[in-house]
């Protein structure tokens, strides 16, 4: 990876009649990373991933492509190629013409079969040139898919949830082998998808999206870490959410008093920007610890009930019902010896260590789509 | 190029050829109807101050309601009879044969020869010393040949529903065939007998094949004028061949475009009748 | 390739079309198949390059005269006597100059007489070849002497008759079985119901009004139907396929003439002297003869019947054209009044009404 | 397992239904006699001896598959991207553009017919095979619109943008992707649009000049039937052609699925 920028999109917006399907997206893409545009289904991802195609113009802002406009380039004169959601294998050719669809006509023939069975070996479907489009498994379809842009040479390649079609064994070996893939290559890859686990385990960075808006860009760990706001916090795994006073700011710190938890000093979370009194935090569930007596050496602890057992295999999830909080408390608990076994209705104790408390800023209340 | 218009934009920019084309010669014929229909015809003579007398006459003619109502009649048993017979074998297409292709191709190739030879061939089997009767009386079934086969109004039926088999079947295989077939496996296991599934099921399913299938039937039988004087005998006689007369032998183009406008105004109302209906049934099955 | 091929065929045929060559096939004739035969118009092709005419086809003298009156274009046309007056008032056709008829004189006289080919003192049809519309009955079933015109209303006979789609041939038969053959052509109210009426009897014995020559051949042929009123061209295909069937040509018991022929349309734009020699040639004594031998069919041309094959002559009935000529009903047009209530009646009747 | 038992004894019924009348053809060409009735008179091959004879015959029949090929490619033509049309896109005043197309299926024939003679006069176009071939792809038009619908029903958009993306303008798209693979669908328009044609008569018979489609020629035939044999004859020699054409197609079809686009 380097840090020289290969897409740029600046305030790019796009407008169905009055519904904006994207706004303001100001995004910078460097040369050989694996980037994710992460959201709900119909929060725009998929909208600013066919801009960039060149499927759809902006109405507004511009793309660039190695530092070239593509305003007016149409699709078939971008250098992007693009694995769909579909695959749209074409179903009257086999797999040999389908990898070679791009390069016909303007490539010698042999150099064309050389690179069909070059790419076919890469993606690990080698002698199968001559099968046919609809004798193929879904994983297949999925290789061709991504043979066939990845003969272009593209400098970016897109992919529109490109494992959402596959069943979960074989979704999680293929997350693996396309990250080795996109690394032994180092071609930016730029994926769409909603899934935030495949997000995470593949992606150098992830843009997360809701309702058209870009709402932040980090790395997995950071958008774990920092969220910049309940919603991101929310979708990035799971969060519970406790309102909190900020009653005092001292340099990167904040002193609060959180519901239940009480007073506590906290770091203060710059990538949450909306700054007020009232704030939210965020606690993980798997940095809470959950005893049956009170535990001695936490700085916040909290009484409650199990209200709800959940038993995950590796984890075991908790809900503790507490007084003057809506929501239960979710807490996870690795499953380490069954040291800890506890049943509906037993009262509990909840540790919690301050540091892992993160700052959400202030609550939003409604949805920015209205924003023009 | 790929792209910067609209899709709405594309969507007239390649929808115009064939609407342009189909509308210009729509509208004229439309037109002259029309306008013919307001004047009136002593011999050769044309008499084009407007009047509503062909309309007046027309409507209050016995002739023209017994003609109207038969023809209605007529063409929807025509269509029922087609769209019955042909239905299981679209479904037999769809759905069990393994060759469809094949059998598609087999459906087709009768077509291949003229129209009024095969009105000929229908003659010969259901004649009076045909196929048919040849049959029966070789077997002992009957002493004397059958005269009820031919020139009728059954005949009439036979035919057409003969010579439309074609378009039932595709309209009908093409709904069959985009089934998912896991909604027929979830009718079985929501415990469905074969049956039932049909009925409850694949039926429903294919009413807009149905219906694209009576449609294409029914509303140019109804205008058939070939049929109904080759082998439809005394009594096959349809609104077609008063409209014919009009504008042939009794050279009345005025009283002929006043029938026409009519009659397309009859099956207009009538299909119209009979889609919603055709949907509302599709839709109640439970 | 292969769709590239058949286009570019069909885009040749179709310009083709546009630019037809000089010579014979100049001239553009309007007329029922079949009288596209060669031996028709010897002379003609002898004269203009070896080219015959081109011609384009009608099935009715109906179709003929809607087509006609929509703007098609044609030089001659071919219709019969009883159509010519309507043609005229339609202003479809322009009289003839019997001058440049060189074969006039030799027509059989009652021909070049008949009624409703000249009008106003003009002539517009020059009559080519003639014909009887008659009952043709199926021998092994009914005895010469037993049949007749009333037999077609008798029960006995319910399903075995067949008449023509045709208001005019419907109400000739019927004038003719009424006995008000002689007034066909001027039938009074009392008259035209009684036809009616006889129609209206006939009705339920109809097996089918036959639209084509070739239908009622067929039902003949196959014992469907027993009696039907025809053209003498039905009974000389049922005499070539040996079916037992013959028309009953005795002139007291009822039987009709037609007369067809050439009509000079206004629409012509081939030099006169051309339609002219096309006209000369139909009336030549040579096609005469051609037409009666190998058609069966009489000609108008009186020299070619001293030409023809006389068994022929004999074995297709028109022996005596003198008889038919004076005896028979005569196809001529009926008043417009007359012609519009026979179409009106006729529509009801076959509807039952 | 009794249901689909009985299902295919019918459908082979419905074939022989299909099939019984088509059958008589072939064999009342081998009939001496030039009534179509029985009983059969004798048997004889004369009327394929002079079928090569019959000028005017052979003609209408070239003069009916020009026009039948004519009228399938144009319509099959505008029918493709009408029908592309109404299934890609949404537009204002889509209903009433598919309903406008579906109406020739409506008009009775013999009004088409004498009104398309009075305008294309009024055009100053005179009666030819091209005003046929013009009325002909109007009233094919709704064959081939709803059939390539129905083709692009099963169309996914997202191949054309997969070759959008993989560097092909729109019509080498078109050409490689669109084509092949509503190409099934295109075929059975362009059979269906030919047959629609090739068997049409009263459209045919007002718009044609000197040079009338075959089943012009036949209609008159019919009136004199003398020549009904020859046209048996040909009508049996169309249909054997034409059962072989289908089988090579068939053949063709299996074999493109692997070819080099």
């Amino acid at each position: 990876m380097t840090e020289k920028n290969i897409i740029e999109l600046k305030g790019v917006e796009k407008r169905y009649g009055s519904f904006l399907a994207a706004s303001g997206i100001d995004l910078d893409l460097r040369q050989g990373e694996f980037f994710s545009l992460l959201g709900p289904s119909g929060c725009g991802k998929t909208t600013v991933l066919r801009m960039i195609a060149g499927f759809q113009e902006p109405t507004q802002g511009a793309i660039l492509i190695d530092g070239q406009d593509m305003a007016g380039v149409p699709a078939n004169n971008r250098p992007t190629n693009m694995v769909f959601q579909s695959y749209a294998i074409f179903p009257h050719l086999n797999v040999a013409n389908n990898v070679a669809y791009g390069l016909r006509g303007r490539v010698p023939k042999a150099e064309i079969d050389a690179r069909v069975t070059e790419a076919l070996e890469m993606v690990e479907l080698g002698g199968l040139h001559q099968r046919g489009a609809n004798e193929l498994s879904g994983g297949q379809r999925q290789r061709v898919a991504l043979a066939r842009a990845l003969i272009m040479r593209p400098k970016v390649l897109l992919l529109d949830e490109p494992l959402s079609a596959l069943d979960k064994k074989l979704r999680e070996q293929m997350q693996f082998e396309m990250r080795n893939l996109q690394q032994s290559l180092g071609i930016t890859f730029v994926m769409v998808t909603h899934d935030q686990y495949e997000a995470m385990t593949m992606s150098d960075r992830i843009g997360v999206m809701f309702d058209g808006r870009l709402e932040q860009v980090d790395t997995p760990a950071t958008l774990y870490a920092r969220p910049c706001n309940r919603a991101v916090a929310s979708f990035i795994g799971e969060m519970n959410i406790l309102p909190a006073t900020v009653l005092e700011e001292t340099g990167g710190m904040l002193s609060i008093e959180a519901a239940g938890f009480g007073r506590m000093r906290i770091e203060r979370n710059v990538n949450a920007t909306d700054r007020a009194r009232d704030i939210i935090v965020g606690i993980r569930p798997e940095q809470l610890e959950i005893k049956a007596d009170k535990p001695a050496d936490y700085p916040a602890t909290l009484k409650g009930k199990i209200s709800n057992v959940a038993f995950y295999g590796e984890n075991i999830h908790y809900h503790v019902a507490v007084e003057n909080i809506d929501k239960p408390i979710a807490v996870s608990v690795p499953n380490y010896f069954h040291t800890v076994d506890f049943n509906r209705g037993d009262a509990v104790w909840l540790g919690l260590q301050v540091a892992s408390v993160i700052d959400l800023g202030k609550e939003r209340k409604s949805s920015q789509r209205e924003k023009t | 190029m790929f792209k910067p218009r609209s899709e709405a934009a594309r969507g007239y920019a390649l929808s115009s050829p064939a609407t342009a084309y189909v509308g210009f010669l729509v509208a004229a014929p439309l037109v002259i109807l029309i306008t013919y229909s307001f004047w009136t015809q002593t011999y050769v003579t044309l008499d084009k101050t407007p009047t509503l007398g062909n309309y007046r006459a027309a409507l209050s003619d016995p002739l023209v309601h017994h003609l109207m109502l038969r023809s209605i009649w007529i063409a929807g048993a025509v269509t029922l009879a087609t769209v019955v017979l042909a239905y299981p074998i679209a479904y037999f297409i769809a759905m069990k044969a393994r060759r469809k292709t094949i059998w598609l191709l087999l459906i087709t190739i009768p077509f291949w020869s003229s129209y009024l030879l095969r009105v000929f061939a229908w003659k010969l089997i259901l004649g009076f010393n045909g196929v048919m009767n040849s049959a029966l009386l070789g077997l002992g079934l009957i002493d004397e040949p059958l005269d009820f086969l031919l020139y009728n109004e059954f005949a009439v039926v036979l035919t057409l529903a003969h010579a439309w088999a074609p378009f039932a079947i595709l309209p009908i295989y093409v709904s069959l065939q985009k089934i998912d077939p896991s909604l027929l496996e979830a009718a079985t296991d929501l415990g469905n007998s074969p049956l039932q599934r049909f009925l409850r099921v694949t039926l429903p399913l294919t009413v807009p094949g149905i219906i694209a299938a009576s449609l294409i039937i029914f509303v140019p039988t109804v205008g058939d004028y070939v049929t109904p004087a080759l082998v439809g005998g005394s009594d096959g006689k349809m609104i077609a061949n008063l409209i014919q007369v009009q504008f042939g032998a009794a050279n009345n183009w005025p009283l002929g475009a006043t029938l026409s406008l009519l009659a397309m105004m009859s099956v207009g109302f009538v299909a119209i009748v009979f889609v919603i209906a055709g949907r509302g049934l599709g839709g109640r099955i439970r | 390739m292969r769709l590239q091929g058949i286009a570019a065929f069909a885009l040749a045929t179709a310009i083709s079309t546009g630019c037809a060559s000089a010579g014979g096939a100049d001239l553009s004739v309007f007329d029922w198949s079949g009288y596209e035969d060669p031996g028709f118009f010897a002379s003609y092709m002898a004269k203009y390059g070896n080219e015959a005419p081109s011609y384009s086809y009608f099935g009715s003298q109906e179709e003929a005269f809607t087509k006609l009156m929509s703007g098609f274009t044609a030089d001659l046309a071919h219709p019969c006597s009883d159509a010519v007056r309507k043609w005229v008032a339609a202003d479809l056709i322009k009289p003839l100059d019997e001058s440049k008829l060189t074969n006039w004189a030799d027509m059989l006289p009652e021909i070049r007489e008949v009624d409703g080919i000249v009008l106003d003192g003009k002539l517009y049809m020059l009559p080519f070849e003639w014909g009887n519309t008659g009952l043709i009955y199926r021998t092994d079933k009914i005895a010469a002497d037993a049949v007749s015109l009333q037999l077609l209303a008798d029960p006995a006979y319910a399903g075995k008759i067949a008449i023509p789609d045709a208001a005019s041939s419907a109400y000739a038969l019927a004038s003719l079985a009424t006995g008000n053959g002689a007034d066909y052509t001027n039938l009074s109210d009392e008259q035209f119901k009684e036809a009616s009426d006889f129609l209206r009897a006939i009705h339920p014995n109809m097996r089918f009004y036959w639209s084509d020559a070739g239908q009622l051949d067929q039902a003949m042929t196959s014992g469907e139907i027993e009696m039907g009123w025809a053209w003498n061209q039905s009974e000389l295909n049922l005499i070539w396929n040996e079916v037992p069937a013959a028309m009953m040509r005795d002139v007291d018991k009822g039987i009709a003439t037609w007369v067809c022929g050439y009509v000079h349309l206004k629409s012509s734009t081939t030099p006169d002297e051309q339609v002219y020699d096309l006209l000369n040639a139909l009336t030549d004594p040579v096609s005469g003869q051609y037409i009666i031998d190998n058609w069966g069919y009489p000609h108008s041309n009186a020299k070619a019947f001293e030409m023809a094959d006389q068994a022929n002559i004999e074995a297709y009935g028109f022996s005596d054209p003198k008889s038919f000529f004076e005896g028979s009903l005569f196809f001529d047009a009926v008043t417009p009044e007359l012609e519009a209530k026979m179409l009106a009646e006729f529509e009801r009747i076959k509807a039952g009404f | 397992m009794k249901r689909p038992s009985l299902l295919v004894i019918y459908a082979f019924a419905y074939l022989i239904f299909l099939y019984l009348p088509v059958m008589f053809l072939p064999l009342f060409s081998f009939n001496s006699g030039t009534i179509v009735a029985f009983p059969i008179k004798g048997w004889t091959l004369d009327w394929y001896r002079k079928l090569g004879e019959q000028d005017t015959l052979i003609q209408a029949l070239w003069n009916s598959l020009g026009v039948g090929a004519v009228t399938a490619l144009l319509a099959t033509a505008m029918g493709l991207f009408a029908a592309r049309a109404f299934v890609r896109y949404r537009f204002r005043g889509q209903a009433a553009a598919e309903g406008l197309v579906m109406l020739p299926l409506v008009i009775p024939g013999i009004i088409v017919a004498s009104s398309m003679l009075v305008l294309f006069l009024f055009l100053g176009l005179q009666p030819s095979l091209v005003t046929v071939t013009l009325g002909h792809t109007f009233l094919a038009l709704p064959f081939a619109v709803s059939i390539l619908k129905s083709a692009f029903d099963d169309f996914d958009a997202s191949l054309e943008e997969a070759s959008y993306d993989l560097g092909c303008g729109v019509f080498e798209t078109f050409r490689r992707v669109t084509l092949p693979v509503v190409a099934p669908g295109i075929v059975a328009s362009i059979l269906v649009t030919f047959t629609v044609s090739f068997d049409e008569f009263v459209l045919a018979f007002f718009l044609s000049g000197n040079q009338p489609t075959l089943p012009v020629y036949i209609w008159s035939q019919i009136r004199f039937p003398a020549k009904l044999p020859n046209v048996l004859a040909l009508g049996s020699i169309l249909l054997f052609a034409s059962a072989m054409l289908l089988v090579l197609a068939k053949y063709f079809q299996r074999r493109s699925t692997t070819r080099d686009v």
